[in-house]
């Protein structure tokens, strides 16, 4: 038995748009789940889409591998959006300044209209 | 269950948890036990099931093992070996015996004929697939209560990446 | 906190948890620290901050403290004096000290000049209302935490009859 | 602080019709909220509908209490409804026979209709 949880990652595509959906906990046993699933994504990707609305548990590590997600995206110049975080973990993706990156949203239409 | 020669993967892993001797203190103890129950991949009904058996295994030894002694500590051992949950309530009493357990008649409760309490142990009994009652001189007697997971049936997560 | 005179009913009462050194049984000290919160009369938001601050302190211990080293276990001690639950999770290791806790920089982060990781003891100090690390040669070093219920605004269950 | 929560109890009454919602633990520390509530109805309630929606945590105690209530109903010659059970708590009720004395409902409006 192992007692960290596997993170899943479930992706949609839509021409240049993505959709990371992830479920589980988000831990430092979640690299590839986060970074993998990411760096898989076809190179079209323009816009990509954190959906963490069935995780109930990230720690700093993990946020850490969200960290250099939004770092490799910014460098290849796409945008991110999130949505689907608890309260909790919007005060605590602010706290530590991932906002500055990607923007929260309340839900999945609202963070699609904010590519604009 | 632990009868084979375990590899080091396999040996028990354990948790434990020490609660004051007050009423309320064993919705602590079920907390734990539902957490330690998840982190085996049991179904959420099977831990609905546990935190029952563990608060009345809990309130038992709070009520009648330290008779409400707030000197006195509750010790819950939570034991994972292979695919059994094992936990342990132990208390500083002299101990429950298993023939203390009741099956409710709840026709004779309805007429005044037997105490409206003792469905404790019974539903103890009922909802876990190993309880026993242990009368332990020396360190204290102690509840015993396991569950199994059904590999078959319950989908515990794969192993992560040990990264 | 201590520092007056305490009645009996004022006087601290504990609770304690022991983890194996594990990664994953984090969720396990977030569970029940959440419950003893939660008999306090914490509301939601503060319990989900003290959730992730002991989660952050655990993993800590599990990982610079105990080394990843499974014979080793972590303790998590809940004490709760008046209106202040205390968390202390101790370890075996040489402790951390106050000075390693970096305000994250999400700039330098996000140009490779500061590590991605390190964020931990800073989520801690920002989640809770007094934050220590103390460095104890004898018994094995800990982080210690701890929030105050602040009874204008959090409504605790009335005491209810004893019974 | 005393860590055993307290109980509420609301009471609604239409005619013959009394609803008891209870909220909070159903425990040994909820003899007023169960009992006391009971024997507070008016005389002429014919009907009790029991409403466990906001109960979270019932213990074998707090199930006696619920039995002598029972007790006492059926003295009295009033029906008793049960609803917002979890199934769990369905479960043991179903295992400790209370079912013989009052039903289980899904809904408020299955538990009414159930008086006939
Ligand atoms: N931990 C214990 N220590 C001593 N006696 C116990 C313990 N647990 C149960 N008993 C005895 O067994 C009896 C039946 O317990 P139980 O079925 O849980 O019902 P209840 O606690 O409501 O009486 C108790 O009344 C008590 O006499
Ligand atoms: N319990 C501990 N024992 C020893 N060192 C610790 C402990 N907690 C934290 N530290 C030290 O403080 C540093 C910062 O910790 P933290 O902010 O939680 O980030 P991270 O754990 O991701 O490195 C750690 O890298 C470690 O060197």
């Amino acid at each position: 038995m192992n007692p960290q949880t596997q993170t899943r990652a479930k992706v949609e595509h839509n021409g240049p748009l993505a959709i990371l959906r992830f479920e589980g906990d988000v831990t430092s046993a979640s690299k590839d789940a986060v970074l993998g699933t990411y760096q898989k994504l076809p190179p079209e990707t323009k816009e990509i889409l954190l959906d963490f609305s069935k995780v109930q548990y990230l720690n700093s590590s993990g946020i850490a591998l969200v960290i250099q997600l939004l770092m490799e995206a910014n460098k290849s110049g796409q945008k991110v959006q999130t949505f689907g975080l608890t309260p909790h973990f919007q005060k605590v993706f602010t706290l530590l300044g991932l906002t500055k990156y990607t923007s929260l949203h309340p839900t999945e239409s609202a963070a699609k209209a904010a590519f604009g | 269950m632990m009868s084979k020669a375990l590899t080091d993967r396999e040996q028990a892993v354990t948790t434990e948890l020490r609660l004051p001797s007050r009423l309320g203190y064993e919705k602590v103890a079920m907390s734990t036990a539902a957490s330690v129950a998840g982190l085996m991949g049991f179904t959420d009904d099977r831990i609905e099931d546990l935190k029952t058996a563990v608060a009345e295994a809990c309130i038992n030894a709070i009520e009648h093992g330290n008779r409400l002694d707030a000197s006195q500590t509750v010790l819950v051992v939570l034991s994972i070996a292979e695919n059994t949950l094992e936990v342990k309530v132990v208390d500083r009493g002299r101990g429950a015996v298993k023939s203390s357990v009741r099956v409710p008649d709840i026709d004779r409760k309805m007429h005044g004929e037997e105490d409206l309490r003792g469905m404790g142990m019974f539903l103890i009994q009922s909802l876990v697939d190993e309880a026993e009652w242990v009368n332990d001189k020396r360190g204290g007697s102690y509840a015993r209560l396991a569950i199994h997971l059904d590999r078959e049936k319950e989908v515990s997560d794969e192993p992560s990446d040990p990264d």
